[in-house]
């Protein structure tokens, strides 16, 4: 899915418009340039996500701006505080179209377990949000998954926001491969 | 006009052209502010004139959420107090509630607990020294160092089952027994930090580059650390002495054989390195603890008032399902009193100030940062410097939100 | 550890010294919030006590106390650097009632006091820079104070009006995780405030569930009942 | 030698799209990949490898090379930004002024010998001059001081930065701006010093005599006063390149990202590629006076000729090995430039300007002097 393709059949009327945003949608997924708004824990998890092992530069998401106008994904990495929330406002405000927005860990999705005077349950009560990667803080597997989420967001021209799902447990992935594979 | 006779040209300050100093917002949203730390700085060109140093943008209600719940229900949250290194909260936290009880954990169990904080420590001080670099243009060593980290949290992981928050102490012990590989593992990774540490010093510590940027800036003087607080690294590179481990020794900590390093000049190249031969000792104080770490015996005292009973007998006999809804649901209750534990955690004397008033519910948790401390004189080592300064010092001071702000 | 400190302590202060304990090996010292900064002069040029390290200043609210007795308990956590003495002074002081800064004591009590009074609204005299620290100066209220409810948010930016955009949460308002997604604009309102436990005791609220209404056979029902009327 | 007006037209077209085809079209993106892949390498990453393009049934990913180009097609449909108190005009041309004058420096640097183009097919002899109608000099323009021509141009490209860093409303662009005059400022005057040995030696301002020379004798790097001026001429081009660890007026940790702060979409990737392309610049330069240009070893305009083995070979094939090894050189001296990009810290700012002014300046003058006593002595 999303890859750039050429020389296929299925001309259509608006065949050029379709390919256009095709390829549009194709270099903005692979040109991801981040503003990472790393504020607690979670940024610890976030630069082990940049760390050879997992090493998110492989999908062309390496180049840190931070400068917010330079930036396409803001990831709101930790948790925002009341004191934090004009900030944030203003960062996102401050970034160019097209901008797409991750909260990345439970803090930044809905508030995690600081339900108290000074967090703001959920950055989306504040800013739009595309991606919410659950977890406290999320494993960067659940990261990279979330990144990936995006990337086929972008393609496709989805506006909806998406959570990424919880991991499959293996013997349970096993089991449905079995009964996929009977019938 | 007035003659020019009249000024008096040897006067430094006459030739000086008259300059407003410009005011320059850095943060909270800055790359080198670690998003939660705002500084108004007044500018002289390059030179910081004056710099309001503002803390608070990560204040997440640590203490009053402590006063909700159980004392138990504390631990996620120390977690995230520092959470580069976790574990020492957790064990920091543990401790003061078994100061207030007057019990402690049984050998074992404490050798475990130095272990995994000494593994927590080296992540501590690997990240912000990859840190510091990095926020100097060396990108390589930090992810250098990024990689070892990640196999000190394989460890980590494999023992308590989270890569970062674990959450794994409990009032009286360890919530589970090492696993029958934790020395076979930790050996195995030992040799291989050694060699990353040395690799990452050959690249920054002798470079000319990086000891202009770090040495003779941020100085801290020795009564001056002192009295404004610090603590841990930061205090130890002024010359003084002071590890928590060494002279109010905790846990098992006096039968080990290990060096606190000291610095002279109080400078980021001391904080630097100072951190670097940390790492050494804590790895010297892991081996020594593997080896004298007894093979079998309880890692947690057996007292049923705040110990959870094992499963099987929670879900077969009446008694222990009474005992594990009871320690659930009310919680353990401590006597009451209040005490003040130390310990010596990644950024220098992680203190619980803990009030009881006998309840499962604790009246008052007051945790004494040493991040808020150390980042307090902050302002006095940027004053002076230039605006590139800016960003070896406060990579040193090694401000960690979460602690800091709470 | 001996009682030298606190001795030593009481032959420099006579009768300003109030009471004296050792819970645990923490020595604690109480004086009246008049003698504060004297007492802490004390601790700091005395050449046997020679407090020279900072460590610590914090409070304590006892809402129950007052009004006869004063409401907060504000402490003062000292080190000697050679000696690797520790001593706690303790003061009570009644609320809107200042209190002398240390300031010019040790450096570092700076920001501890500004934290005090930022969550306890306690102010101290002579504090160069008397300004909120953690929280924003738009605030109301101290939150540490015990009678200050925890979720009683205070949001500087307005929350954003899900309808006016595409891009909806993907759960709803009280979906996703219940321990923080209750629902938010009631609790701005005040209408559905926590109180801090200690709080609803003084209340006449039960604290939390007494060994005497666990019946082993229903055990689960009472405990939920008990833990939804606690929270 | 007389062209019809047409056929030089042309030429020079064909050589001028070359040369962009090369250094703006090619090289730009190459070195954007290698940067990542080499600085990958280094930290024992992969770096970027998934854009992927499904041609005819193939799913090519041409290990990470669509990235760059993915880059700038983004970059072309991102969002103008232009702050709102901020001078429009100035914050509109800066990236141009930055990027314009980094590739009208290419019009002089030589990329191969002359070119007869009627003896395409032939073994030319070794010596003597040719009898040749159409002979092309590979080189867009044939000045007479084509280095002081690259010094002046190269110092318009560090306007765009001052202009776009005032221009911005913003103090730190300000600051970034400020600084980024003031380094250039700086190390120009060191750049033109460490070159004035290699004109001493090889007598001339035009960079193709100064590639003929060295196809004659050595090469420059190889002659004692040269070797010390190629270091610091490096020196001072990585810092004239403003890339780390020179990078102050960007210096992402402190100034957020300097003059380049209030600039997005295609308007920061000019400046970007401006950047990557007086890399190629200047290490085209050092080739060029220091590495033979495009001399290779022991290629003559006969063929290979290695001690007593010859290997004869015909016209166009040596003006091709001739191309191909002045690509390379410059390719092996940008990846040297990486290699210092992602090994060394960040400079201060005061430590910049004692490296230029104390160390560079004073070392610069004693070689111009040292180069001077030895040809004297040589000569006499």
């Amino acid at each position: 899915m999303g890859e750039m393709t050429f020389g296929g059949a299925g001309e259509d009327a608006n065949f050029f418009t379709t390919k256009f945003d095709a390829l549009l949608g194709w270099a903005r997924k692979y040109s991801l340039f981040q503003y990472p708004f790393v504020t607690a824990c979670c940024g610890m998890e976030f630069m082990a996500v940049a760390s050879p092992r997992y090493d998110m530069a492989r999908f062309g998401a390496e180049a840190p701006r931070f400068s917010p106008r330079q930036a396409d994904v803001l990831w709101v990495v930790g948790t925002v505080s009341q004191r934090q929330g004009p900030v944030l406002k203003r960062i996102y405000e401050q970034m160019t179209e097209p901008k797409w927005v991750i909260a990345f860990g439970t803090c930044a999705s809905c508030g995690g377990f600081y339900d108290n005077y000074t967090t703001i349950p959920g950055i989306d009560k504040v800013v739009p949000v595309d991606i919410y990667i659950p977890g406290c803080p999320p494993r960067p597997e659940a990261v990279l998954d979330g990144l990936m989420l995006l990337m086929d967001k972008i393609q496709n021209g989805n506006k909806d926001p998406l959570v990424v799902p919880p991991r499959e447990l293996p013997k349970l992935a096993q089991l449905r491969a079995k009964k996929d594979a009977k019938p | 006009m007035e003659p020019l006779d009249t000024h008096d040209f040897t006067d430094d300050d006459t030739l000086e052209l008259p300059a407003e100093p410009m005011r320059l917002n850095m943060g909270p949203s800055h790359p080198a502010m670690h998003g939660t730390i705002r500084m108004v700085l007044d500018l002289d060109g390059e030179t910081v004139v004056n710099v309001d140093v503002q803390p608070g943008y990560l204040h997440r209600g640590f203490e009053k959420s402590c006063e909700r719940g159980t004392w138990a229900q504390v631990f996620p949250y120390t977690d995230r107090l520092n959470y580069v290194s976790p574990m020492l909260n957790n064990v920091g936290f543990a401790l003061a509630v078994e100061k207030l009880c007057g019990i402690e954990v049984p050998e074992r169990g404490q050798y475990y607990r130095v272990v995994l904080g000494e593994l927590a420590r080296i992540c501590d001080h690997f990240t912000c020294n990859a840190a510091s670099g990095m926020e100097l243009g060396a990108f390589t060593p930090f992810l250098w160092l990024m990689k070892v980290r990640d196999w000190i949290w394989d460890v980590l992981e494999k023992e308590t089952g989270a890569r970062l928050t674990h959450s794994f102490g409990r009032i009286g012990g360890m919530a589970m027994e090492p696993t029958p590989d934790l020395a076979m593992d930790i050996r195995a990774i030992l040799p291989e930090i050694e060699k990353v540490v040395v690799e990452t010093e050959t690249m920054l510590v002798r470079n000319r580059i990086f000891m202009d940027r770090m040495q003779g800036t941020g100085v801290l003087s020795k009564e001056r650390a002192l009295e404004l607080g610090v603590t841990g690294p930061m205090l130890r590179s002024t010359g003084v002495a002071y590890d928590v481990r060494k002279d109010s020794p905790y846990m098992v900590y006096d039968r080990f054989d290990f060096d606190v390093p000291v610095g002279e000049d109080g400078d980021n190249y001391d904080r630097f390195c100072v951190r670097m031969e940390e790492v050494r000792q804590s790895m010297r104080i892991v081996e020594q603890a593997l080896d004298q770490m007894p093979t079998d015996g309880p890692v947690s005292v057996d007292d049923p008032r705040m110990m959870l009973p094992d499963k099987e007998r929670v879900y077969n006999s009446i008694e222990g399902t009474i005992a594990h809804f009871k320690l659930i649901m009310e919680g353990f209750a401590p006597p009451k009193g209040e005490v003040y534990s130390f310990t010596e955690g990644g950024n220098g004397e992680l203190g619980f100030f803990i009030v009881s008033d006998g309840s499962g519910t604790p009246y008052r948790v007051r945790v004494r940062p040493p991040s808020w401390f150390n980042l307090q004189s902050a302002r006095e080592l940027l004053i002076g410097g230039m605006i590139a300064d800016i960003i070896p010092t406060f990579g040193s001071v090694n401000m960690i939100g979460g602690e800091c702000d709470r | 550890m001996s009682k030298a400190l606190l001795d030593r302590l009481a032959t420099l202060l006579g009768d300003k010294l109030l009471e004296t304990t050792d819970f645990r090996g923490d020595e604690v010292a109480l004086v009246a919030p008049a003698d504060w900064h004297a007492a802490a002069e004390f601790l700091r040029r005395d050449e046997k006590l020679a407090m020279g390290q900072f460590t610590d200043l914090t409070a304590v609210d006892y809402p129950e106390r007052a009004p006869e007795e004063p409401r907060f308990d504000v402490l003062l956590f000292v080190r000697n650097p050679e000696t690797h003495k520790r001593l706690r002074l303790k003061t009570r002081l009644a609320d809107g009632k200042t209190l002398a800064t240390l300031t010019d004591l040790w450096a570092g009590a700076s920001w501890a006091e500004r934290e005090v009074y930022d969550m306890f609204g306690i102010s101290f005299e002579g504090h160069p820079d008397m300004r909120r620290i953690l929280l924003y100066k738009e605030f109301e209220g101290h939150p540490l104070r015990k009678d200050y409810p925890i979720d009683r948010a205070q949001p500087l930016v307005p929350y954003r009006d899900a309808d006016d955009t595409h891009k909806l949460p993907p759960f709803g308002v009280d979906e996703g995780q219940p321990f923080a997604r209750t629902d938010w604009s009631r609790r701005l309102e005040g209408l559905d405030a926590q109180v801090s436990p200690s709080l609803a005791v003084a209340a006449g609220q039960r604290a939390s569930l007494s060994s005497e209404e666990v019946h082993p056979v229903h055990a689960p029902e009472p405990a939920a009942d008990a833990a939804a009327s606690e929270n | 030698m007389e062209h019809p007006i047409l056929f030089l037209l042309g030429i020079t077209l064909a050589k001028i799209v070359f040369v962009l085809a090369v250094a703006v079209a090619a090289f730009a993106p190459l070195l954007i990949w290698a940067e990542r892949r080499q600085s990958a390498m280094i930290q024992d990453r992969l770096g970027p490898m998934r854009a992927n393009v499904r041609l005819f049934g193939m799913n090519l990913t041409l290990g990470g090379l669509l990235h760059p180009i993915a880059d700038a097609v983004k970059m072309f449909w991102k969002e103008d930004f232009i702050p709102p108190k901020a001078d429009k005009f100035l914050h509109a041309i800066a990236p141009m002024i930055a990027l314009i004058p980094a590739i009208a420096a290419f019009t002089v640097i030589p990329f191969g010998n002359t070119l007869y183009l009627d003896a395409l097919g032939q073994v030319l002899p070794a010596d003597g001059a040719i009898e040749s109608t159409r002979a092309i000099h590979l080189q867009i323009a044939s000045i007479d001081v084509g280095i002081l021509f690259i010094f002046a141009i190269a110092g318009t490209g560090v306007v765009g930065a001052a202009i776009g860093g005032y221009a911005s409303d913003n103090k730190f662009s300000l600051i970034g701006g400020v600084r980024a005059a003031s380094q250039m400022v700086s190390y120009e005057v060191v750049l033109g010093l460490t070159l004035v040995p290699c004109f001493m030696v090889y007598q001339s301002l035009r960079l193709e005599d100064m590639a003929v020379w060295q196809h004659v004798h050595f090469w420059g790097i190889l002659h004692p006063p040269l070797f010390i001026a190629f270091f610091l001429y490096f020196t001072a081009a990585v810092a004239e390149n403003k890339r780390i660890p020179f990078d102050l007026p960007e210096g992402e940790s402190e100034l957020v990202g300097g003059y380049l702060t209030e600039y997005s979409g295609m308007k920061f990737g000019m400046f970007f590629m401006g950047e990557f392309i007086e890399v190629v610049v200047l290490g085209a330069l050092a080739v060029v006076i220091f590495f033979g240009g495009w001399d290779v070893p022991f290629l003559t305009r006969s063929g290979f000729d290695c001690f007593g083995h010859y290997v004869p070979m015909v016209h166009w094939l040596v003006a091709l090995t001739q191309v191909v090894g002045f690509i390379v050189k410059i390719i092996i001296l940008m990846w040297f430039q990486l290699m210092i990009r992602w090994t060394l810290p960040r400079f201060r700012y005061d430590h910049v300007m004692k490296l230029c002014w104390k160390g560079l300046l004073p070392l610069a003058l004693l070689n111009i002097l040292f180069t001077g006593v030895l040809l004297l002595a040589w000569r006499n």
